[in-house]
């Protein structure tokens, strides 16, 4: 079983949605520890890549996510843009020539894209980023597939553990972002980015699990 | 939310159209990207200095584009970097081919978007050299965390490298320049009362009529630490005791004190507060040789102030002292 | 209350030991009593040009002390027009001989107290011309009430004026320039904020979230309607037809553009607003010619904006552009 | 009957007492229709007063009324510092000479302080100022002298004629001072500065009335 292009088009389309509806949620995480903008930069973004992907002619995954990864760096701005930019940038090079994806290549892919985001960000796990939604998603696809499970059960573990990660992320003292400046304070609140990037996990695992 | 504006996701584009018409003499301001300019740019020949970061910190940076200050400044949404095409598309329509000067305050998104730009202007032939700026003593520094926020020492960093690129030095010498203003410039800030994000349309956070923060960035972000509201004469004290204590600025030193206001706070109170860091420093011994006062970093209408100090030496008053013509800062022009 | 300050009654006294300690490069502050002078003063042969009000106005009147403005500015306690001994003694401390000009808001205690001071320096030979400012168009005027506020217009006119005197015109040729100033300029202004002077201690009125105040004064004071929260734009389009219509302001007419910020609402705002006023002068055929944008003549911490047009001609545009080194002001030196 | 040095003087002292227990009560009146500073005004002028008074060596009424016009001059500002000033002035110049005040030279004093404030501040009666309060005062000062009433009858006539007109000032639309500025929206108010000359007539009846 793998995801085509409708998949993966439905997959940036879900999370578009989610972003969209979760906009004042994310920006209210980011209200208690950042500036207040997270939901509503991911939403301008997001907003703009649906456009850009609709009209898309070339029915490729790899451009697909290449398209939304330019959208999200030119429309978000702050640490978002870049990173998320850096996570569809990284999706688009792993996927390169894929017509589908399946349980290992979408494990490769998003193990490739955590660490090019800690490459660029420099973040650690457990420094209260997206990284700690991401990582835990990433690892707990690549031991689905050392088991050899479904696609759609590994994309479901991907979600359980990015949740599981995002929840692990209210008790820890921010080291990086823009929460690290509160210090002690930042403790006692859930990463925006961390929750978006589980709303990322969960639109994949929507859309893919449709693939045949 | 009672604010000026129409719909918050216009703000931006109408507050750069506002200035196009305001300041055409001096500036021209591209919407597509968003940018602004000096209306002589790209002086040949002369380093160009380019800064930028979220909007909502006015007149930083578009303020400050003009002779003698900024070449370019890119302004993303309200206090979110702007995109790395915004900086790329500013950085090549300044650069002079003496190279560009990127002053980047300490943000990781400010960071990575200037970056990229930069990656990419590298591409296209352009010699870029950036600077962070992190003067926040609010904010524990170590390797291993984002650093301390750059705040008030990049208004100064801005008018003195802009000076220095005036006066035709190299691209590596303003960006060393820049560094050492960096290196002996400290901030802190606190906040009476929160801010509202057009988009967002309620305060950041909540502060009690007895309350204030202290150690807060210009994002409208919580501070370090919450704490009863106090004197002018006693909140001048901590904040200048922890800038002071933390360079450490000696008995001896020289240096320039900028007294800001974060947007609510109106100048009345900035003499107040001025007169008290005057008064804290002549008790440590340490003289004021220039000075500014006024909202020159601000958080939207966060009501609240920092105080900055930079050490100075001859070539940085002269620097300072030099011509410069922008909006936002004018003298000598 | 929630300022910056110590204690409420030494908000006044603490301001102008700021101002001194931050520009004793260009102005000098006598505390007993209270005025700000320039540090030149008095300049023999020089019409000398004098102003004050109460404080909470700032940077206006001390702020406007300098080369090309203000030769003494006399701050009253906040929103309390000063005295007259302050004015006399400000009068005969820069009166250089060639007279001295008083440029006086039309308020009530503004009025008196100058009078009694001019009656009191007349009687010690120097010779005095007082003028009115009343430029603010929310009031009606008539010969049976105080008529007109003097607002925003003042600040043009404190410019023009002290331009006027340093080329060396005479007390009657300045006079009638400031006449003439008055007589072509119209103000109007709004609050979306109310604000607190510090010895009362809350704010002088409250608003509610979804409500503005039209037509308010400078003295946090309601003004004549309180009406719905509307756009930037629609406010906009309500001050600037009332000032536009007042004057008359016709198609063809050049004029100065002030869009000037109450206290507490950021620049990000103002560029919004001066955005749509430039439409809507574009709209009418009305060339702005010269602009200001900013916190000039502010209420304390009040959130709001006014609007200023001055209609311009050669002699007008020539004496604003003049050089003008004040702390609030400065261009051209 | 009449009031000496001590009885002025210590008309003087209730005036600053009434002004000071009541600054909040005055500063509130002047925040719904000025400035909100009256009261504040007022109590920093008369603060300063009674040191100056106090001090004085030479019991002399007149010039007791002079100090207090010459520091209410000095310090208060705004319009009740010129307006109050001149009252005091007047007061000061019709009692020059005089040891001792009686109905007939209180009543020619206050009416010639009115007049002076009229002349100065250009009110009319029912413009909603101060001159609301004084005008009916001495009136009924001046009704009482005709009709030969005791001083202490003259004093509480005048008191309650000032108290009349001060609540007079309520409905009416202000023509001069701040409050003008309002339009329509100033009636509804009692107009602070008639508020203040209440009390001032008040603090004559209880200083004078205690004369011999
Ligand atoms: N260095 C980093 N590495 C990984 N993620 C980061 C880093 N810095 C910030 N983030 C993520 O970005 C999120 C904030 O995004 P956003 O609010 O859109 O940007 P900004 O902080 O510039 O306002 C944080 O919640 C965090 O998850
Ligand atoms: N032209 C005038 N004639 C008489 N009384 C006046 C006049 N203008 C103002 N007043 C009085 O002064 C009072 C206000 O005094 P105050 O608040 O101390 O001064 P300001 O109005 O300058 O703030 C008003 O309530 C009114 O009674
Ligand atoms: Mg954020
Ligand atoms: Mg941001
Ligand atoms: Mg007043
Ligand atoms: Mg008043």
């Amino acid at each position: 079983m793998g995801a085509g292009y409708p998949e993966s088009l439905s997959m940036v389309r879900g999370f578009a949605q989610a972003v969209a509806a979760n906009r004042e949620y994310l920006t209210q995480l980011d209200a208690e520890i950042g500036d207040a903008d997270h939901g509503i930069n991911m939403d301008r973004g997001m907003s703009a890549v649906v456009p850009k992907v609709e009209a898309l002619t070339d029915h490729d995954i790899s451009g697909l996510f290449r398209t939304v990864a330019m959208t999200l760096i030119s429309t978000v701005g702050g640490a978002s843009g870049p990173l998320y930019g850096t996570v569809f940038l990284q999706l688009a090079s792993s996927l390169k020539g894929r017509s589908e994806v399946g349980l290992g290549e979408w494990a490769e892919a998003v193990s490739a894209a955590v660490a090019a985001v800690q490459s660029r960000g420099k973040a650690q796990p457990g420094d209260k980023t997206m990284v700690d939604a991401l990582l835990p998603a990433a690892e707990a696809l690549q031991a689905a597939q050392a088991e050899g499970v479904p696609f759609s059960e590994g994309l479901a573990r991907a979600t359980k553990a990015a949740h599981g990660g995002m929840e692990a992320t209210i008790p820890l003292v921010a080291r990086r972002g823009r929460a690290s400046y509160l210090g002690e304070r930042s403790a006692g609140h859930q990463d925006p980015g961390a929750t978006s990037s589980w709303l990322l996990m969960e639109a994949a695992e929507a859309a893919f699990a449709k693939g045949k | 939310m009672k604010k000026l504006i129409n719909r918050p996701e216009d703000v931006v584009r109408e507050e750069l159209e506002g200035i196009a018409a305001a300041h055409s003499d001096r500036v021209r301001v591209s919407l597509d990207p968003y940018y602004v300019m000096r209306a002589d740019a790209p002086v040949q020949g002369k380093v160009a200095v380019v800064s930028g970061g979220g909007s909502g910190h006015e007149p930083m940076h578009g303020g400050f584009v003009g002779m003698g200050m900024l070449d370019a400044a890119c302004p993303g949404e309200v206090f979110t970097s702007p995109t790395p095409d915004q900086i790329l598309a500013a950085t090549k329509a300044v650069s002079g081919g003496a190279g560009v000067l990127h002053i980047v305050k300490n943000y990781t998104g400010d960071i990575l978007n200037f970056e990229m730009a930069a990656d990419l202007a590298k591409e296209d032939g352009i010699l870029v050299e950036a600077v962070v700026t992190n003067d926040d003593v609010a904010v524990q520094d170590s390797l291993y965390t984002a650093g301390r926020r750059g705040v008030g020492v990049t208004v100064l960093a801005e008018k003195i490298c802009g000076a220095a690129a005036e006066g035709g030095r190299s691209l590596s010498e303003v960006a060393e320049l820049c560094r050492k203003v960096n290196a002996n410039g400290r901030t802190m800030g606190m906040a009476l009362t929160s801010c509202t994000v057009p988009a967002a349309g309620k305060p950041t956070f909540e502060l009690g009529e007895d309350e204030m923060e202290l150690g807060i960035g210009i994002h409208g972000e919580p501070g370090r630490e919450r704490r009863q509201l106090a004197t002018a004469d006693e909140i001048v004290e901590v904040l200048a005791t922890t800038v002071v204590d933390d360079l450490p600025f000696k008995s001896g030193d020289r240096v320039l004190a900028f007294v800001n206001g974060m947007g609510g706070t109106p100048l009345i109170e900035l003499y107040v507060v001025y007169r008290a860091l005057d008064r804290f420093l002549k008790g440590r011994g340490i003289a004021i040789e220039r000075n500014l006062v006024g909202p020159y970093i601000t958080s939207l209408e966060m009501a609240g102030t920092s105080i900055t100090l930079l050490r100075l030496d001859d070539e940085l008053v002269r620097l300072w002292d030099a011509p410069v013509n922008t909006p936002g800062l004018r003298w000598g022009a």
